[in-house]
């Protein structure tokens, strides 16, 4: 097993300098000027082209961009052209905020999403599947900014219930979670939903039902795990997306998290924070979708015999047609 | 007159991540026109891939084909063309060999309008005697095949493999998805068009009863070696290669009387990828002992009836003798 | 076997036919048609300009001459609401139209050629979407410049990844079929076997897929001009609209309420319209 | 009747979709004795495997309908009972085996614990002991005991069937319903597998009703054979009734379609037609439009059962019925 997570690892790294050179690309062919910006009319002509050559924005693409992943490689993500603050300090403290809004909402959505998915599943032909269709079709058409607003506006103002913004108390943190979870809730669902409709029409479910096990034990026990195993895969999705959609969430819930600090960011041109801040926001994730594919490599033995005991046990016999001859058989498994 | 095709020492190996897959090892035969050639064996022992090779859908990693007399293992574009137009294929599965998209008589017209011999109306014409051969009703003309069951489909297969006129076709399993009273239509279908227009056919089949009922010689295959080879009816009365004879002894005969002693082979199918050289059936044979670890010579014991087995004259005297 | 195949009937004659009998789809395509047809003819229908301001007006309630009242500038609602779609659907359909296209094509490529092809393409791929969708949007909104044309193009650009994998797959299944093997020998080329063949089997897939990716992407383009990334004022533009009516919220909830209604009920309708095809385009699909 | 295990009385089902009435079982009836092996032979749709799911009442309700029928087992009318009963009875009493080995366990879960599962399901037993006798089930099937902690995917298609046989068979049931155990199999290993069957259902005493669409299959494991066309049983008896003396034209003709080893004639003698369309019901015999020897009153009344010789039972107005 820690082969396999050896491999991904090293897998990480062209990725990471991919992004690297992707950000790097849009900041050069970005019209604007940070310096001008950041100067505000204060300096004269000369200074202002002598803070760029100092900022390196002079130096030609590449070199820029070798000295920039020195620069990470030594922990220095350079210093924000707004806050002069080294960008790596500001980003740390903001971070823990954005990861635990993500995760809330995530686990949110995934303790109610799956319980309804399965729900509409086994009651299929009812009215409560439908019901479940329409409401999970509702909330994914929502704008969650407009619904946040909403939310804001029935229970904070009008109800008084739950405080608009304050991270401080838990309580704090109640509305903004929600609304975030409530795409992400429906996009479960229906995954599951179908996931469990596939697997209850399988050969080995008719097995189950016919060595008399009863129909509740064949969903829970046979049904449920086969199913559940292809919604962790888009966990690991859906959290790509829940970053994303934190950012807006924490502009509207005053939340000092990561996705606020780079709209912000964005808004004035501050390269080096947005460099960081989406290369960081970017690892976050490609971890993140590690930790699936160890979870589901873990879960699903299939793929755990290929990577575990690979020599105890001998190969098993190969009796299936030969591969589906095509003038090359592919590298890589099929996405 | 040369054969109609000559096959000599073809070989087709896959690279995969476990090694080198000998799906196709050392094959030779050779095939006159209007005559059927059975290659029987089980799956994965590189039947249908031997197919595929020798129509080239496949490339060839190593060996001849002639056709004609000519040699066609490597054909440049055109000739590769032209040469579609003299060999064919039948597959096995009436569900993923139409593009559902297409209707009956566009699926059959196809090949015509891409020679672009034929103007559109005669590519039409042609295309309605053709359904009329193959025994489809005109009024299918423009369904779709999943309107129609297995036995219309493999017909609509049939007709499009004969819109060229080809001198050779490859079934590839035709019947073995299809019903025993669809089976038999299309059997007697295959064989009216070999009376009627002397095609040549290499029947790729795991159904015994069916080879031996169609072809006039058959090939038996045991992880992409040829084992066997010989006339049908000196196959079923003396198989000599022991995986033959348990192959022959495993069929079901719908026949209560004579319960004929099943020889049972131990054990699985060994892995073709990187086999060791030498006899593949060794680790189920009883037989087996050192000399099989070399590679086997095919041998012709009795006239026109070739084994690749060390043992076979061993076996051909005590086969005489309990007789 | 129903003898009702002697007329050529048409593979998408057939789809319109399941596609009606499930009403909700049937019920999305008008309201679809309805919206974009409010889009289009927008200068007509829109009773006033969208920027004529009249501060006697402002807040004032609906009214017969202003339907849905004004806002804080005394700006007819209801107006600048029709005007409004103009933009979002812009921002929706032709952010879907430049990642359709480039992602089928990266996709037909990717899954017809195979080999190292498909594996640079793929690795491409895998780094286009370790950024966060939404996260190389706004970058790419911020960095190329507030303005209607770039948020259209940082959306599309984004989203290309969906529709690439989507059709690689969907040709992958294909062209494994035996009906590819029979074209190619009846001596069909390349060419003719991915545009008679593979195109027209692998496509029913992503087009419900982009189907709902107009949906998503209107809800993006909304998003982002509610940061200020989308359409720039005075243009209205639904996400615009809720982020005027947001310091406002407090008392006059319902400014931010219609242009919401409004983005849900268009991307409500194309989702539907996705099912609704999906269902229609392959019934085997069904559950 | 003391010694039947099961007896089926006239037994119709019916599957409800939104735009047909599929009518799969048209009263069927059928009795098994103790050890006996029944052959339930039939085309693909004729509803075989329907009887058996209704047997075992796990149809997929939606769809399925039984609108009629009892079936009397070890006293008890199946139809009557709830489904708690059922499934002490479902694996304990009656057990059942699918066609396709590949998709029939639990990709998840291993393969000893799917078999320990049944065991435990029936018997209040420590799981130790329930270890103990899941790994002995798997040394009576021929897979070594080492293997129990493996996943279904370690396993070729051959010895999942194996698995399967084990699964159904652990917990000794009186019943075991085998739906074409072995058509998804290669020859030699069919012959392994059916092997195994048949010195297991000596060894337990269970009686069986093997479902196949191959009559060889049927020759070689059956005691007696019941010949399935569109949801109807058309003839039952012997299988030296069925083999020797068969009497329904549907019957002769599916011997006449199979390609046989020991004839020599040229041309098959396949049944015209088409499969009855299951949507529409026909008043009298399913078989008049296909029979050759189809009468005015066939086609008009539906044919009486007739009792040719003791046992064989044939459903037809032509064979000594009083016409």
């Amino acid at each position: 097993m820690l082969r396999f997570i050896g491999k991904r690892l090293l897998m990480m790294i062209p990725i990471m300098l991919g992004i690297i050179l992707v950000v790097q690309i849009f900041i050069t062919i970005t019209p604007g000027d940070p310096v001008r910006l950041m100067s505000g009319d204060l300096l004269s002509e000369e200074e202002m082209e002598e803070l760029r050559v100092q900022l390196g924005l002079r130096d030609p693409f590449f070199v820029r961009y070798v000295n920039y992943i020195k620069n990470i490689l030594r922990g220095d993500f350079g210093t924000s052209y707004r806050t002069h603050r080294p960008v790596l300090t500001e980003i740390m403290s903001r971070f823990p905020y954005s990861l635990l809004l993500v995760s809330v909402s995530l686990a949110l959505a995934l303790a109610i999403g799956i319980p309804i998915g399965i729900y509409a599943a086994t009651h299929q032909y009812s009215w409560k599947d439908n019901l479940s269709i329409i409401a999970a079709l509702f909330c994914v058409s929502m704008p969650s900014f407009w619904f946040a607003l909403m939310l804001i506006q029935l229970f904070a103002v009008k109800l008084r219930i739950f405080p608009p913004s304050g991270v401080d108390r838990w309580i704090g943190w109640v509305l903004p979670s929600v609304t975030l979870a409530l795409e992400y809730c429906a996009t479960i669902a229906r995954q599951t939903r179908s996931n469990m409709l596939e697997v209850i029409r399988q050969d080995y479910i008719t097995t189950a039902r016919a060595k008399g096990l009863a129909e509740r034990k064949v969903r829970y026990r046979h049904a449920l795990k086969n199913a559940i195993i292809p919604v962790i895969m888009i966990v690991g999705q859906i959290f790509g997306r829940a970053l994303g959609g934190s950012m807006i969430f924490e502009v509207i819930f005053s939340i000092p998290g990561l996705g606020a600090y780079t709209i912000s960011a964005l808004q004035n041109r501050d390269y080096p924070v947005i460099m960081s801040s989406v290369l960081i926001l970017s690892t976050l994730f490609a971890v993140v979708l590690l930790i699936v594919d160890v979870i589901f490599a873990l879960v699903d033995p299939r793929i755990r015999s290929q990577y575990i005991g690979k020599n105890k046990r001998k190969k098993p016999p190969v009796t299936q047609q030969p591969l589906k001859p095509l003038e090359s058989v592919e590298g890589g498994n099929a996405s | 007159m040369p054969p109609l095709l000559e096959v000599k020492n073809l070989k087709k190996y896959f690279n995969t991540k476990g090694g080198m897959l000998h799906a196709v090892d050392d094959i030779s035969f050779t095939l006159d026109a209007g005559k059927t050639l059975g290659v029987v064996g089980e799956s994965g022992c590189g039947k249908t891939t031997l197919g595929r090779t020798i129509l080239h859908l496949l490339d060839v990693t190593s060996g001849q084909i002639l056709f004609e007399g000519r040699d066609i293992t490597y054909p440049k574009k055109k000739e590769l063309m032209k040469l579609r137009e003299d060999m064919q294929i039948i597959f096995q599965d009436p569900y993923s060999s139409l593009d559902p998209r297409q209707s009956v008589k566009e699926t059959i017209m196809e090949p015509l309008l891409i020679q672009g011999k034929l103007s559109k109306a005669e590519c039409e014409k042609k295309a309605k005697e053709l359904m009329d051969t193959v025994g489809l009703a005109a009024r299918f003309e423009n369904a779709h095949p999943h309107e129609l069951d297995g036995g219309r489909r493999q017909r609509i297969g049939i007709a499009r493999a004969l819109a060229l006129g080809p001198k050779f076709i490859v079934c590839d399993e035709p019947v073995s998805a299809l019903d025993v009273s669809i089976q038999a239509q299309i059997i007697n279908l295959l064989l009216d068009l070999q009376e009627s227009l002397g095609i040549a056919y290499m029947f790729v089949t795991h159904d015994l009863s069916v080879v031996k009922y169609i072809s006039n010689d058959i090939m038996v295959m045991y992880l992409g070696q040829m084992v066997e080879k010989a006339s049908s009816d000196e196959l079923f009365a003396n198989p000599i290669h022991p995986y033959t004879q348990a192959l022959l002894s495993a069929i079901p005969i719908p026949d209560i009387h004579n319960k004929t002693k099943r020889i049972i082979l131990k054990g699985e199918l060994t892995s073709p990828i990187n086999p060791k050289p030498g006899c593949r059936f060794r680790p189920r044979c009883i037989y087996a002992t050192e000399e099989c670890e070399q590679p086997q010579v095919l041998t012709e014991p009795l006239p026109n009836h070739f084994v690749a087995c060390c043992k076979c004259s061993e076996l051909l005297n005590n086969r005489r003798n309990t007789q | 076997m129903n003898e009702a195949y002697r007329k050529k009937r048409s593979k998408f004659g057939e789809v319109v036919r399941r596609l009606k009998k499930n009403k909700a789809a049937v019920f999305s395509v008008f309201v679809l048609i309805i919206i974009v047809l409010v889009g289009i003819f927008a200068d007509y229908l829109a009773p006033y300009p969208y920027d004529q301001q009249n501060y006697s007006l402002s807040f004032a309630k609906p009214s017969p001459e202003h339907w849905l009242g004004c806002d804080q500038l005394g700006r007819d609602i209801l107006s600048r609401l029709i005007y409004a779609t103009r933009q979002s659907l812009q921002l929706g359909i032709l952010a879907t139209a430049i990642a359709g296209i480039l992602g089928i094509t990266l996709g037909c490529i990717a899954g017809y050629y195979g080999g190292w092809v498909d594996m640079v393409i793929m690795r491409f791929l895998d780094i286009y979407q370790s950024i966060p969708m939404f996260l190389l949007c706004v970058t790419l909104a911020a960095v190329m410049g507030p303005s209607l044309r770039n948020a259209v193009l940082a959306i599309g650009i984004s989203t290309v990844p969906l529709p690439a994998r989507l059709m690689r797959a969907s040709i992958l299944t294909v062209r494994n079929q035996e009906f590819i093997e029979a074209a190619r020998m009846c001596n069909a080329s390349n060419r003719r076997i991915i545009l008679k063949h593979i195109i027209p089997n692998a496509i029913a897939p992503v087009i419900v897929s982009i189907t709902m990716t107009v949906g998503m992407n209107i809800l993006a383009g909304a998003s982002l001009s509610y940061i200020g990334l989308g359409a720039q004022p005075p243009i209205p533009e639904w996400g615009t609209m809720v982020a005027d009516a947001r310091n406002i919220m407090r008392d006059h909830a319902i400014l931010a309420l219609y242009p919401g209604l409004c983005i849900m009920i268009t991307v409500l309708a194309c989702n539907l319209l996705g099912d609704g095809l999906r269902d229609a385009l392959d019934p085997r699909l069904k559950n | 009747m003391p010694d039947n295990v099961l007896e089926i009385r006239d037994l119709v089902v019916e599957y409800h979709t939104d735009d047909a009435h599929i009518y799969a079982v048209n009263g069927v009836s059928l009795n098994v004795k103790k050890g006996e092996t029944i052959g339930l032979v039939g085309e693909t749709g004729a509803g075989k495997t329907t009887i058996a799911k209704s047997i075992l009442r796990i149809l997929q309700s939606p769809p399925a309908k039984i609108c009629s029928g009892s079936i009397m087992f070890d006293g008890a009318d199946l139809m009557k009972l709830s489904e708690k009963e059922m499934q002490h009875i479902r694996g304990n009493k009656i057990a059942m085996i699918f066609q396709d080995p590949m998709t029939a366990l639990n990709p998840i879960e291993t393969v000893g614990f799917q078999i320990e599962e049944a065991i435990r399901l029936h018997n209040k037993i420590s799981r130790v002991e329930a270890v103990r006798r899941a790994c002995e089930m798997l040394e009576m099937v021929g897979i070594p005991a080492e293997r129990y902690k493996e996943y279904p995917h370690q396993f070729s298609g051959g010895m999942k069937q194996r698995v399967v046989i084990a699964m159904a068979l652990a917990c000794k049931p009186m019943l075991l319903l085998a739906d074409e155990p072995t058509t998804a199999l290669d020859v030699t290993i069919q012959a392994q597998v059916l092997e195994m069957m048949n010195d297991l259902k000596t060894k337990l005493n269970t009686s069986v009703i093997l479902i196949t669409h191959d009559l060889g299959v049927v020759a070689n494991m059956c005691d007696s054979v019941a010949v399935v066309y569109a949801g109807e049983i058309v003839e039952y008896g012997t299988a030296e009734d069925i083999f020797d003396r068969t009497a329904h034209p549907y019957t002769v003709g599916l011997f006449n379609s199979l390609p046989r080893l020991n004839t020599t004639e040229r041309r098959l003698k396949p049944i015209k037609g088409l499969m009855l369309d299951p949507t529409i019901k026909p008043p009298g015999c399913r078989f008049s439009d296909r029979c050759p020897e189809a009468t005015e009153k066939c086609c008009k009344q539906p044919p009486p059962d007739v009792e040719v010789s003791p046992g064989h039972i044939v459903k037809c107005w032509l064979r000594g019925g009083s016409n």
